[in-house]
């Protein structure tokens, strides 16, 4: 229950209206311990465009759940019982999604996915309060694999660490690459060294290497490649390589492959504005989380200005029809209230001192989510 | 009336009462709070049962207390989902009864607290602790990339678990559930300490070689209050699975296994009351600190350190006073 | 030898190059105090822990109740009834003194898996404990919490536990170490008392007390037995006098 | 499964070892001449790492950042034996849990509060990246090969340490009896803060070498440390010959039943399912060794026995 933060939006706005109904949100996110720099992110760019709003009578509490599934239950309980809130969001993992989603959306709470998006809910647990803004899990992985095909790699190296959604990594990989393998592998979860499967490709005969390894993990294993003296193309989803990790992992990562929905140079006048404003308020490039935190935002409060958040039939159609400028550019939601969304490749480079990305190609236009069909909206 | 039993009737009136008010107050967070605490005091009751009486430095409670809430999760996500446990060679239907899944907590982590007893007893001091905590890592491993039960993600169950009679999903039912069981426990642990085989574990705990002198197995007695201890633990674990709907690997960890230990030394080693006492003044330190600072586990550090480094006993100590809750 | 109660039979112990039992045979006979003397270091404790069973002979046996025990445990032998004392008190220093004799007498019941039901209020051990206390006398200390009791009361409560065992055989590792004159008489006269219950092996220190209590004795240096015979057969001994009592004395 | 990738993977194994050997000789050490459990030598680890980085980060010199990460780790580790530890001597295991356990709480929320939640930047240095060929054809990165090199001369030294100078005379004597290197006329609080701080040192280097391949963040330091436990368990409590081969059994158990298991599972399920299946055995390879020695030798390998 760390950090409870009142963050009314409009806190210095003048309490004229107070007659307008009151719109809670709370927001559960990691804001400490390991991975707490994606939730950070999370909340910056979510709050950033509720600022950029400026609307009265709308009340955010943010609250960090330490990463840990049981404290993020018990915020929810709270923010349930306690707060009274109408719409939750934040929540960076899918384990704590899991622990949480089900339970609000029967408690007849909305949940907007910021990131966290496991299969179990896009398809036979989909539910009419939930949505995904970010994406459906598997998505930057298939785009991956998409991409593997097109440029004719014909036996790539893939590996995901031992938890559902490195099994889900892999298998979204596999449904869009659709070829021979050289290896598959599983590695321990937090693992930190990775000569073992370092050795393992270099004796396989890949012609490239796949992997998904979040946080620390990836930083550890581009290090340790880049040090190997195997030099096959790498490729991943865009967590590996984004804003906040690049810079601890350096020149390692530098020309590496990866699926992304979003990037910073997304060419459209709401991705320049969101770049612009978030440097500027922040003084750091946005990342990722920061675009979904700030989609999130968006979308949620062009629901708000067509329909009243208690009327909930009104309210999920006014979210459905998904009216807003999103950073990245195309957007709208499949029957499972998933987005439907153009997924890029990224290439990581060096602008000055600083380590991003730059989109090279698109890998899969108009992608939903392969479990669509499960899904019985 | 001693000053402990004084201190202890207080806490058990704060436990009634603070509930009581929150119901009244239509605060249903406060008693969410309230049965946390109640759930993880259970859990350290267990422990002080090895650590207090046995004198068994488990650094693996969490164990028990994971595999109790596995035993929830699995029973309930087979009842949920409608598949059978195993249909070979007989069939086992999942189960969304309290009473049956208590039951099955308590059997699986005292089968655990055996098999593991029976390798960490073959050594002790450092040994014990350093092996404890190593078997619980491996649990912890093996749960997080066993892919049959959510793995890291664990098991979402969307409805509590029922119990004859009452309707769990109401808070304040749910918090009586808990802390009636917590009583009962309690009541167990205070007669045990009494009992012969308190006697005996007890004189086990401080001279193990008189207890083999007097013709009686200072190790066994240790291992069977270990899969007490890991039972009760097993039974809090199976709870507190069911008021977050929800179980991971998180519960297995090495940190929760820490945080026990930490329930038991706040409130006092081998005092009846000290695992509640401190279990309540951890989930208000966590929900208060948790409210100034990002940080506030510097803060938990700082407190922990002060209460070992005085000496006192633990919270119960210093308002009751030095000396061992039985005698 | 074979009516002895409790006897060794050429028991050898090595720790690296040292002998701490070199070949010791000696025999425990019913009614009869045998006491085990020697110089600091020449092997009684090893010779204790062999009999008592804390530790194997490298060869050798022991023998108890005609039985070869040898490769039993310490529980297995204290349950046949060997009643051991230790030369540093082992007791349980948090709890009282009758806790510390129902302990003796709940591993004399042999039924310690009793989780329910009080301990104190148990009255047939409580009538156990109580009966060993008030015979070495601290029956009126029997709700003193063991710390706080005299050295020389805690070596009496050492004896108290053995008793409540009704063992067939004591085996006494300095039962007077550390007691002044007064104490070392009293429990001198407690223990001639006892050797018509069961017989004594009794390593000790005290001279005097040795003297007043032995049948017979054994004194043991550098790990072997020099010499056995009754207190003035040893006391004519030269060959103890060169080894030992001469520089005692 | 070529002769090659055996060889490669035997070396990853031996060279995870020898850094666990790093943690685990502090531990032990420790214990043995303290008698006190440490479960905040992670800490240390982590400490050191992150000195190395932020010194790696100012001067650009890796071997400075190494003297930094040693001397930081060091004098934290004497900070805290000074504050905290050595109130803990004449405690039971238990404070002593509680108390390193507490000190972990205010180690890694601490360095989170200075440092940040954000991972740190440290890399190996030019002059030790990229791989060699080793005799039969091996290509194995080189800075590995210093490690393995650099841990295996730590040994050595701790060995001519503790058998050839006075300290060592010292130190042996008080995991024999501390009231006679009492009596030796040794100031014994000096020699535990020195011992603290040695086995902080080690600890602090380790992490800052190991910091260089893989992430240095908050909570690096517990997962390694348990695995030291296991180490330490493995080996017997303070024997130093003990905790090197204890570190390098486990290094290669972990090693190579990561790669064997999952190939052996692959002999009765599919490829699929095996990897996954095999994965998770393989996680707990180094328990079960760990409790096969406990069956065999209770108090370790070297440990003395009671």
């Amino acid at each position: 229950m760390s950090m409870k933060t009142l963050l009314a939006a409009a806190a210095l706005a003048a309490l004229a209206t107070g007659a307008q109904a009151q719109v809670k949100v709370g927001m559960i996110t990691t804001l400490s311990g390991g991975g707490a720099s994606l939730g950070i992110d999370i909340r910056d760019g979510f709050m950033l465009a509720i600022e950029e709003d400026g609307r009265d009578g709308l009340e955010i509490i943010v609250a960090d759940d330490q990463r840990k599934p049981d404290v993020a239950v018990q915020i929810a309980d709270e923010m349930i019982q306690s707060d009274k809130v109408d719409i939750l969001t934040g929540i960076v993992w899918s384990n704590l999604a899991m622990a949480v989603v089900p339970s609000a959306t029967a408690q007849g709470k909305f949940y907007l996915s910021t990131n966290a998006a496991p299969a179990q809910l896009a398809g036979k647990g989909c539910h009419p309060l939930y949505f995904s803004v970010s994406y459906q899990n598997d998505n930057l992985h298939e785009a991956a694999g998409a991409y593997a095909k097109s440029e004719g790699y014909s036996n790539p190296f893939i590996m995901a660490p031992n938890y559902p959604a490195g099994h889900d990594s892999l298998n979204g990989f596999k449904r869009f690459y659709e070829g021979e393998l050289a290896g598959e592998i599983y590695t321990e979860l937090g693992q930190t060294d990775y000569a073992a499967e370092i050795a393992q490709i270099r004796a396989s005969g890949a012609d490239s290497v796949f992997f998904f390894l979040p946080g620390g993990m990836g930083i550890s294993f581009l290090k340790q490649y880049a040090d190997s003296g195997v030099d096959l193309p790498v490729m991943g989803p865009a967590f590996s390589f984004d804003q906040a990790i690049l810079q601890a992992v350096g020149d390692a990562a530098l020309g590496v492959k990866n699926g992304s929905n979003w990037s910073k140079d997304l060419d459209n006048e709401a991705n320049a504005a969101f770049v612009a404003g978030f440097q500027e308020k922040y003084d750091r490039l946005p990342s990722l989380y920061a675009a979904y935190g700030y989609d999130t935002a968006n979308l949620m409060l062009s629901a708000l200005d067509t329909a009243d958040v208690t009327d909930q039939e009104a309210f999920r159609a006014a979210l459905a029809a998904a009216d807003f400028d999103s950073v990245r550019g195309k957007f709208s939601f499949d029957t499972n209230q998933h987005p439907i969304q153009d997924i890029f490749i990224r290439e990581v480079i060096k602008e000055g001192d600083i380590y991003t990305n730059m989109i090279v190609g698109t890998a899969i236009e108009d992608r939903s989510s392969a479990y669509v069909d499960e899904c019985s909206m | 009336m001693t000053r402990e039993a004084a201190v202890n009737a207080v806490i058990l009136l704060l436990l009634v009462a603070v509930p009581g008010w929150a119901l009244y107050a239509d605060e249903p967070f406060t008693i969410t709070l309230a049965t946390r605490a109640v759930i993880f005091a259970l859990a350290a009751v267990g422990l002080n049962i090895a650590l207090g009486l046995g004198g068994l430095v488990s650094l693996g409670h969490a164990v028990y207390f994971g595999l109790g809430g596995y035993a929830m999760g699995v029973l309930a996500s087979h009842a949920q989902n409608y598949t059978p446990l195993m249909e070979w060679p007989f069939v086992i239907e999942g189960t969304k009864s309290m009473p049956v899944i208590w039951l099955t907590a308590i059997v699986v982590s005292a089968i655990a607290a055996l098999l593991i007893g029976l390798l960490a007893l073959r050594t002790s001091g450092v040994y014990f602790i350093m092996i404890t905590l190593a078997f619980g890592q491996m649990i912890y491993f093996f749960a997080i990339s066993w892919p049959a039960y959510g793995g890291e993600d664990g098991l979402s169950i969307y409805v509590r678990n029922g119990f004859p009679g009452l309707n769990t999903l109401v808070p304040i039912q749910f918090y009586g559930l808990c802390l009636a069981l917590l009583l009962i426990v309690l009541l167990f642990s205070a007669l045990l300490a009494r009992s012969p085989f308190g006697l005996a574990l007890n004189a086990a705990r401080q001279v193990p070689h008189r207890v083999e002198t007097v013709g009686l197995d200072p190790v066994r007695l240790k291992l069977v209050a270990l899969v007490i201890s890991g039972a009760i633990t097993g039974l809090a674990g199976a709870l507190f699975a069911d008021l977050n709907r929800f179980v991971s690997p998180t519960m297995l960890s090495w940190q929760m296994s820490g945080e026990i230990m930490v329930f038991v030394i706040i409130g006092g080693v081998a005092r009846l009351f000290g695992p509640v006492a401190g279990a309540v003044i951890f989930v208000l330190l966590e929900h208060l600190l948790g409210g100034i600072s990002e940080y506030w586990q510097v803060f938990l550090g700082i407190v922990l350190l002060l209460i070992v480094l005085s000496g006192k006993g633990g919270v119960i100590g210093m308002l009751a006073g030095r000396g061992r809750a039985h005698d | 030898m074979t009516d002895a109660i409790l006897s060794t039979h050429g028991i050898t112990k090595s720790f690296g190059a040292l002998k701490a039992s070199d070949d010791i045979t000696l025999d425990l006979r019913p009614g009869e105090i045998h006491a085990v003397i020697g110089p600091n270091g020449a092997g009684k404790s090893t010779l204790i822990g062999q009999i008592s069973g804390s530790l194997a002979p490298d060869a050798g046996t022991v023998r108890f109740l005609g039985q070869d025990v040898t490769r039993e445990t310490v529980r297995a032998r204290a349950q046949r009834g060997l009643g051991r004392t230790f030369q540093i008190s082992a007791l349980a220093m948090e709890d009282t003194v009758l806790q510390n004799a129902l302990l003796g007498a709940l591993g004399a019941s042999g039924r310690p898996w009793r989780f329910f039901g009080s301990a104190l209020r148990n009255r047939p051990l409580r009538d156990r404990a109580e009966a060993a206390l008030d015979r070495v006398g601290l029956g009126d200390v029997a709700s003193v919490r063991t710390a706080e009791l005299s050295h020389g009361q805690r070596r009496l409560l050492e004896v108290a536990v053995a008793l409540t065992l009704d063992p067939k055989a004591f085996v006494m590792d300095e039962p007077m170490a550390g007691l002044g004159s007064e104490g070392s008489k009293q429990l001198t006269g407690f223990l001639d008392s006892l050797r018509t219950e069961a017989p004594i092996l009794l390593v000790e220190h005290d001279m005097d007390a040795v003297f007043a209590l032995a049948d017979r004795i054994s004194v043991l240096v550098y790990g072997r037995v020099i010499a056995t015979g009754t207190v003035d057969e040893i006391r004519a001994d030269p060959a103890v006098r060169e080894a030992y009592l001469g520089d005692a004395a | 499964m070529s002769p090659i990738l055996i060889a490669e993977q035997v070396l990853n194994g031996l060279q995870f070892g020898v850094m666990l050997f790093l943690m685990a000789a502090g531990l032990t050490l420790i214990f043995g001449v303290m008698g006190l459990i440490n479960l905040a030598h992670g800490s240390l680890y982590m400490v050191g790492a992150f000195a190395a980085a932020a010194v790696a980060g100012a001067t650009g010199s890796f071997l400075l950042a190494l003297v930094a990460a040693l001397a930081a780790a060091a004098l934290a580790g004497a900070l805290v034996e000074l504050v905290v530890i050595r109130r803990l001597y004449n405690r039971d295991h238990l404070d002593q849990v509680l108390a390193t356990f507490a000190l972990i709480l205010i180690f890694s929320e601490g360095t989170r509060w200075l440092f940040g939640s954000f991972p740190l930047y440290l890399d190996i240095p030019a002059w030790l990246s990229g791989p060699v060929t080793l005799p039969g054809g091996i290509q194995y990165p080189l800075y590995r090969l210093a490690l393995i090199v650099l841990g295996l001369l730590v040994a050595v030294g701790l060995w001519l340490l503790i058998s050839r100078t006075r300290i060592g005379i010292q130190i042996r004597a008080g995991e024999n009896d501390r009231e006679m290197i009492a009596a030796l006329g040794v100031d014994i609080s000096k020699l535990y803060t020195l011992v603290f701080a040695l086995g902080a040192g080690l600890a602090g280097l380790a992490g800052a070498l190991v910091g260089a391949i893989q992430s240095v963040q908050v909570g690096m330091g517990e997962p390694v440390l348990i695995l030291a436990f296991v180490v330490i368990v493995i080996g017997g409590i303070g024997s130093i010959k003990g905790a090197l081969i204890g570190a390098v059994l486990v290094g290669l158990t972990d090693t190579l039943g990561g790669i064997f298991l999952p190939e052996l599972f692959k002999l009765f399920a599919d490829p699929a399912t095996a990897t996954a299946t095999g994965s998770a055995f393989a996680s707990m390879a180094i328990y079960i060794l760990m409790a096969a020695v406990l069956v065999w030798r209770p108090t370790g390998l070297f440990g003395a026995r009671t």
